[in-house]
C-alpha cells in the first residue's frame, strides 16, 4: 500500500508543476515571463504524457510544444511592443468564473467518482477478451493490425484506419501557411524592411555558428531515424517533421540556410507534395482500386512509407515557415 | 547483478541527486545570472552524468550505456554552449555590467 | 483516487483554467496562450481516457497527435496575426522597435542612455 | 526507483521558481534549462524503473530540442536589447 | 459514392496546384482554373446527388474499406448533396464575381476559395465525429486567412475571430472526446443507436453544442461575427456569411437530430427556438441601427440564423419532417440571398466611396443595378412571394398555424419578417431619396454590379424548383 502512495507522489508534483505553470503562462507579470512559463508548461506536459505511457505523445509534445513553440514565442517577443498598462478587471470579474471554474470540478469529480460512467477507476485494466461484447475501437485496431502494413498500431490509425483525418490535417497545415502568407501583402512590398521584422538579428557569434552546425545534422538524424522507426515503434512523420523542422529553424538563425523563398519551385513542391501525394494516392485507389484510400493489402507498407517520406518533408518546410518565415521567404 | 554493482550504481545516482538538488538550491539563492549559470550548466550536468552512469550499470547492457552516454555527452556541450551564450548575451544586453561582483540585480526587480 | 482520475480531473481543470483566462484577459498573446491551455487540458483527458485499457488505446494516441499539430499550425497562425496587428497599431514601433519595446526585458543594468 | 523520479521532480520546483522571479530574459532560459536537464533525468529514471527504452529516446529529444530553444533565444533576442 | 469523392477532391487538388503553381501563372490563369474547378465540382455534384436521389436512401462508405467501428465513415445522404451542390454553386458565382468585377480579389483569394470548397464538402459527407472536427478546423482557419486578405486592417478582427474559433473548436473536441470515453466510438451512425441519456452524454453534448453555436454565431454567442465579417474583402464576406457558419450548423443538426437521445433532444428544442427567436429580433434590431452598409448586412446574418435555429428547435421539439425541409430551404436561400447582398453592398461601397447606409441617398439612380440586387435579395430576407425565402418560410409556417397551441412561435416568426422589412426598407427608402443624391466617386462597375445582382435572381427562381426541393429533402430524410 505504501508502495502505491509512493508511486504517486511523481503525479503529484507533476500535477503541481502543470498547474504552477498553466496560471503563470496567462497571468505573469509581463508578457515574457508568461511566454517562458508556457515553453515549461509544454516540457512538463511532455513529461506526463510519458507518465501516462504514451511515447508518440510525449515525442511529439518534447518536439512541437517544448521546441519549436518556443522558438515561435521568442519569435514573438522580439516583435511586439511592451505590454500596455491593460485595463485591469475588477476583483468581481475575476472571481467569479474562478468561483464557477471550483463549482464545475467539483461536479465533474463528484460524476467521476460516483458513477464512473468512463471507466477510469482501476488503472490499466487488460482489455477484455474480444468477441466478448462489442469489441471497442482500440480492439477492432489491435484486430486490423495484421492487414494494415505497419507494425505499430498508432502509426497504422493515422496512416491507414484514419488517414483521411491525416490528409485533411496536412491541409491544415498548409493553410495555415496560406493564412501567414497574408500577413505581409504583397502590395506592401516598398515597405518590407519596415514592416516585416527580419528573423535575423546580428552576425551570430562563431561559437553559435559551430554549435548549429552540430546540433543540425543530429536533429535531421534524429528525425530521420524516427522516420524510419515509426513503422514498427512509436515516431512517425509528425515527430520526424518537427525535428527536421527544428535543424531547419536552427541552421536559418544561424545564417547557415538560405532563405525559403516562395518564388521557389523547390520550396513550393516540398511544401506540396505530401498532400498532394496523399490526394493522389486517394484518388489512384479510387480510380483503379477498391475505393477512396483503400490501399492494396500487398503494398499497403510501400505506400504508407512513401506517404510518410513526403509527408515529413511538407511538414518540416511548412513547421520551419510557419515558426520563422517572413517576409523575404514568404513573398519573394 | 553483483551486490556491488548494484551499491555502486545506486551510490552514483544518489550523488547524482545530490548535485541536482545544490544546482535547484544555486539557481534558487545564488545572487546574479552569471554565478546562477554555473548552478545550473555545471552542477545539473555532472548530476546528470552521475545519473546517467548510474543507470547505465543498473541496465546492464552496453547500447543503452551508450545512448545514456551520448545523451549526457550531449547535455554536457548544450549547457557549455548556453553557459557561454547567455553569459555574453548577458554581458551584451547589459552594458552596465563591466565588472560582475557589484552588480545586485535585485534592486531593479520591482516593477 | 487512482492516478487515472487526478489526470482526468487535472485535464478538466487546466481547460477551465484556459476558459478563465480567455474570459478575464485582454490582452491577444495570453488569450491565445489560455486557448494552447484549453487544447492541453483536451488532450490530457484524451490520454487519460486511452490509459484505461492496458495496451493504450492508439486510436486516442493518433487523435492527440492529430490535435498537436493543428494546434501548432493555428497556433503558429494566430501569434503571427497578433503580433502583425501589434505592431501595426503601434504608431513607430518598426523604426525604433529595439529601445522600445524591450523594457521588460533588460530591466537588468542602468537603461543604456 | 520512484522516490528518485520524485526527488528529481522535485528539484525541478526550482526552475519554476525561477521563471517566476526573473529579473532577465536569461533567467528565464535558466530556469527552462534547469526544467529540461530534470526533464532529462525524469525520463532516463523512468525508462530504467518501468523497462520502457523508448524513455531514453524522448529524453534525448528533449535534450536536443532544449540546445535548439538556446540557439534560437540568443539569436533572436540578441542585438534588441542593445 | 464516387461521384461526390471527385466532387469533393476537384477542388482540393486544385487549391494544391494553384498553391503549387504560385507566381508562375497569370492572376487570370488562376481565376479560370478555379472556376473550371467549380464549374466541373458542381456538374459532378449533381451527378452524386442524381445517384442519391435514384438510390432512395443514404449511401455509406467506409474508407479504406475497413470495418464499421474502426473507418472513418463518409455518408452521401440527400442533404449533404443537395449541400455538395449548393456549395459548389455559390463558389461558381462568388468566383465569377471576383473574377469578373473589377475589385475583385487578390490572388491569394483562388487557393483559399478551393480550399473552402474542398474543407466544406468534407464536411457534408462525413459521418465521424471527430473527422468533422478537423473539418471545422479547416473551415476556421480558411475562413481567417480570407478575411486577413483584406489586408491590415482586418488583423485585429482575424485575431479575434481565429482565437474565438480555435476555443469554440477546442469545446465540440472536448465533448467529441468524452462521447468516445463513454460510448468507445466516434461514428455518427453507432452512436446513434447507443447513446443514453445520463450525465456524461448530456455534458458532452452540451460543450459541443456551446463550441458550435460560437462558431455557427447563432445567438448569444454571435458577437464575433459582424466585425469579421465586414471587415473581409467583399467576395469573402458572401462565402463567410452564405457558406461558412452553415457547417457548424449542419453539425449541430446532425449531433442533436441523430447522436442525442430522443428524450434530451425533445427538452433541449424549446431552448433553440426561443434563442432563435431572441436572435431574429435582437439580430434585427442592431441591423437596424447599425450606421454601416456591411454591419447592416452581417447583423442582418445574426437575425437570419434565427430561422434556422428556430427551424431546429421546433424540429428537435415535435419531431416534424417539415421542420427539417424549412431549416434546408432556410439554409439555401439565405446563403443566396446573403451572398447578393453582401455583393452589392461592397459593389455601392466602391461605387459611392461610403461606408455609410446614409451615403445610400438617391442609389437607385446611381447604382441601380446594385440596389436592385439588394433589394431583391433583401426581398427573399423579408420572405415576399415567390422568392425563396418565401418558401422556406411557408414550410415553417404551416404546421405552425395549423394549430392553435403554436401561435406564439408563429408570432415569433411574424416579428422577425417585420423587423427585417424593418432594415431592408430603410437602406431601399434611403436610396429613392432622388432629392440630395450622393454623387458616386467612381464610374459604376457594371459588371460587377449585375454579377451582384446574379445570386439574388437565383434565389427567386428557387420557388420554380421548389417543389423539387421538398420532395428532395422529404425524401431520404437524413
Amino acid at each position: 500500500m505504501s508502495l502505491m502512495i509512493v508511486d504517486f507522489v511523481p503525479d503529484l508534483i507533476l500535477a503541481f508543476l502543470v498547474i504552477c505553470m498553466a496560471w503563470g503562462a496567462m497571468h505573469a507579470r509581463s508578457r515574457h515571463d508568461a511566454m517562458a512559463m508556457f515553453v515549461a508548461f509544454g516540457l512538463v506536459v511532455a513529461l506526463i504524457w510519458a507518465r501516462l505511457g504514451a511515447p508518440d505523445l510525449a515525442l511529439a509534445e518534447a518536439a512541437i510544444g517544448a521546441g519549436l513553440t518556443g522558438v515561435l514565442l521568442l519569435q514573438a517577443a522580439r516583435q511586439i511592443p511592451a505590454e500596455p498598462r491593460t485595463m485591469k478587471k475588477t476583483t468581481v470579474q475575476f472571481i467569479l468564473p474562478l468561483v464557477f471554474i471550483v463549482l464545475a470540478i467539483a461536479l465533474f469529480a463528484s460524476q467521476l467518482f460516483s458513477d464512473d460512467a468512463l471507466n477510469i477507476s482501476e488503472q490499466a485494466r487488460i482489455r477484455p477478451d474480444v468477441g466478448l461484447s462489442a469489441p471497442s475501437m482500440s480492439d477492432r485496431v489491435h484486430l486490423a493490425m495484421p492487414d494494415s502494413g505497419v507494425g505499430h498500431p498508432v502509426t497504422a490509425v493515422l496512416l491507414n484506419f484514419r488517414a483521411w483525418d491525416t490528409l485533411l490535417e496536412l491541409l491544415v497545415l498548409l493553410l495555415a501557411l496560406s493564412g501567414l502568407r497574408q500577413l505581409y501583402p504583397s502590395s506592401q512590398s516598398a515597405q518590407k524592411k519596415s514592416d516585416g521584422p527580419l528573423v535575423r538579428g546580428p552576425e551570430p557569434w562563431p561559437l553559435l555558428l559551430a554549435w548549429s552546425r552540430f546540433l543540425a545534422p543530429l536533429l535531421i538524424v534524429m528525425g530521420g531515424y524516427l522516420l524510419w522507426r515509426g513503422a514498427d515503434a512509436p515516431g512517425g512523420a509528425f515527430q520526424a517533421g518537427a525535428l527536421l523542422a527544428a535543424a531547419a529553424v536552427v541552421l536559418r538563425l544561424a545564417g547557415l540556410l538560405p532563405a525559403l523563398r516562395w518564388s521557389s519551385l523547390t520550396v513550393r513542391l516540398a511544401i506540396n507534395v505530401g498532400a498532394l501525394l496523399f490526394m493522389t494516392v486517394a484518388a489512384l485507389t479510387l480510380y483503379f482500386g477498391a475505393g477512396w484510400l483503400h490501399y492494396p493489402a500487398a503494398q499497403a507498407g510501400i505506400l504508407i512509407l512513401g506517404i510518410e517520406v513526403f509527408a515529413t518533408l511538407s511538414i518540416a518546410i511548412t513547421l520551419t515557415l510557419l515558426v520563422i518565415g517572413e517576409y523575404e521567404d514568404l513573398h519573394t | 547483478m553483483s551486490l556491488l554493482l548494484d551499491s555502486l550504481a545506486w551510490l552514483l545516482m544518489i550523488f547524482g541527486l545530490l548535485f541536482f538538488i545544490t544546482g535547484a538550491l544555486g539557481l534558487i539563492r545564488f545572487p546574479d545570472i552569471y554565478s546562477r549559470l554555473h548552478a545550473v550548466t555545471k552542477t545539473d550536468t555532472l548530476g546528470l552524468g552521475l545519473l546517467a552512469a548510474g543507470l547505465a550499470i543498473k541496465s546492464e547492457s552496453v547500447s543503452t550505456a551508450l545512448l545514456l552516454l551520448f545523451i549526457w555527452l550531449l547535455v554536457l556541450a548544450s549547457g557549455a554552449v548556453s553557459c557561454q551564450l547567455l553569459a555574453r548575451y548577458s554581458l551584451e544586453s547589459d552594458p552596465a555590467a563591466t565588472g560582475i561582483s557589484e552588480h545586485i540585480p535585485g534592486e531593479s526587480d520591482d516593477r | 483516487m487512482s492516478s487515472l482520475q487526478m489526470y482526468m480531473l487535472l485535464g478538466a481543470l487546466i481547460f477551465l483554467l484556459g476558459l478563465h483566462g480567455l474570459l478575464v484577459l485582454t490582452d491577444p498573446i495570453r488569450r491565445l496562450i489560455a486557448v494552447n491551455l484549453m487544447g492541453a487540458g483536451t488532450f490530457m483527458i484524451m490520454v487519460t481516457l486511452a490509459r484505461r485499457t492496458d495496451p493504450a488505446d492508439p486510436v486516442l494516441h493518433a487523435l492527440v497527435v492529430t490535435g498537436l499539430v493543428v494546434a501548432i499550425s493555428a497556433t503558429a497562425f494566430a501569434l503571427r496575426l497578433i503580433t502583425a496587428n501589434l505592431i501595426t497599431e503601434t504608431p513607430n514601433l518598426a523604426e525604433n522597435n529595439a529601445a522600445q519595446s524591450d523594457t521588460t526585458l533588460s530591466q537588468q543594468g542602468s537603461p543604456p542612455t | 526507483m520512484s522516490w528518485l523520479a520524485s526527488a528529481i521532480l522535485f528539484t525541478a520546483l526550482a526552475g519554476l521558481w525561477r521563471i517566476t522571479h526573473a529579473d532577465t530574459t536569461a533567467d528565464r532560459l535558466l530556469g527552462l534549462q534547469l526544467l529540461g536537464t530534470t526533464g532529462i533525468a525524469f525520463l532516463l529514471v523512468m525508462a530504467q524503473w518501468l523497462e520502457q527504452p523508448v524513455w531514453r529516446e524522448v529524453a534525448l529529444v528533449l535534450a536536443l530540442l532544449a540546445a535548439v530553444i538556446t540557439v534560437a533565444l540568443v539569436q533572436l533576442l540578441r542585438g534588441k536589447s542593445l | 459514392m464516387t461521384y461526390a469523392l471527385i466532387s469533393l477532391s476537384i477542388p482540393l487538388f486544385c487549391a494544391l496546384l494553384l498553391l503549387l503553381a504560385g507566381t508562375y501563372v497569370s492572376e487570370r490563369a488562376l481565376a479560370i482554373t478555379t472556376i473550371t474547378a467549380s464549374l466541373l465540382s458542381l456538374i459532378i455534384a449533381w451527378l452524386a446527388l442524381q445517384e442519391v436521389a435514384t438510390a432512395n436512401q443514404s449511401l455509406l462508405l467506409n474508407l479504406g474499406g475497413w470495418e464499421s467501428g474502426l473507418a472513418i465513415r463518409l455518408r452521401l445522404s440527400p442533404l449533404s448533396g443537395l449541400l455538395l451542390l449548393f456549395t459548389a454553386f455559390m463558389h461558381l458565382l462568388i468566383g465569377l464575381y471576383a473574377g469578373l468585377s473589377r475589385q475583385g480579389a487578390v490572388r491569394d483569394f483562388w487557393p483559399l476559395s478551393s480550399f473552402l470548397h474542398g474543407s466544406l464538402a468534407a464536411l457534408w459527407l462525413s459521418a465521424d465525429l471527430f473527422n468533422l472536427y478537423i473539418t471545422l478546423e479547416l473551415l476556421g482557419l480558411t475562413a481567417v486567412a480570407m478575411v486577413a486578405l483584406a489586408g491590415k486592417k482586418a488583423f485585429r478582427p482575424a485575431a479575434n475571430y481565429l482565437i474565438l474559433s480555435l476555443a469554440a473548436s477546442l469545446f465540440y473536441l472536448l465533448g467529441v472526446v468524452l462521447l468516445y470515453g463513454r460510448y468507445n466510438s466516434l461514428d455518427i451512425l453507432i452512436l446513434a443507436g447507443e447513446t443514453q441519456n445520463d450525465v456524461i452524454t448530456r455534458l458532452a453534448l452540451l460543450m459541443m453544442t456551446a463550441g458550435l453555436m460560437l462558431k455557427a454565431a447563432l445567438w448569444p454567442l454571435h458577437l464575433w461575427l459582424p466585425s469579421a465579417h465586414t471587415n473581409a474583402p467583399t467576395a469573402v464576406s458572401a462565402l463567410l456569411s452564405g457558406l461558412v457558419v452553415k457547417g457548424p450548423l449542419f453539425i449541430l443538426w446532425l449531433l442533436w437530430s441523430e447522436v442525442a437521445p430522443l428524450a434530451l433532444a425533445r427538452q433541449i428544442g424549446p431552448v433553440f427556438g426561443v434563442a432563435g427567436m431572441i436572435a431574429l429580433v435582437a439580430g434585427g434590431i442592431s441591423a437596424m441601427r447599425s450606421p454601416y452598409i456591411k454591419t447592416l448586412v452581417a447583423y442582418s446574418t445574426v437575425a437570419q440564423l434565427g430561422y434556422a435555429l428556430m427551424a431546429l428547435g421546433l424540429l428537435l421539439t415535435w419531431q416534424l419532417p417539415q421542420m427539417h425541409i424549412a431549416l434546408w430551404l432556410f439554409v439555401i436561400a439565405h446563403g443566396l440571398a446573403k451572398a447578393s447582398l453582401f455583393l452589392a453592398a461592397g459593389e455601392m461601397q466602391t461605387t459611392l466611396g461610403t461606408k455609410r447606409v446614409s451615403g445610400l441617398r438617391g442609389a437607385t439612380q446611381t447604382v441601380p443595378v446594385a440596389m436592385f440586387a439588394f433589394a431583391v435579395a433583401g426581398g427573399s430576407l423579408i420572405g415576399l412571394p415567390p422568392s425563396g425565402g418565401f418558401l422556406a418560410k411557408w414550410v415553417l409556417l404551416e404546421p405552425l398555424l395549423s394549430q392553435p397551441q403554436n401561435w406564439p412561435w408563429a408570432f415569433g416568426v411574424l416579428l422577425g419578417t417585420l423587423v427585417s422589412a424593418a432594415y431592408i426598407f430603410r437602406v431601399v427608402a434611403l436610396s429613392f431619396d432622388r432629392a440630395r443624391i450622393n454623387p458616386p466617386d467612381t464610374r459604376p462597375d457594371r459588371l460587377g454590379h449585375w454579377m451582384a445582382l446574379l445570386p439574388a435572381l437565383m434565389v427567386w427562381g428557387m420557388a420554380l424548383t421548389g417543389d423539387w426541393l421538398i420532395r428532395l429533402l422529404a425524401g431520404g430524410g437524413v
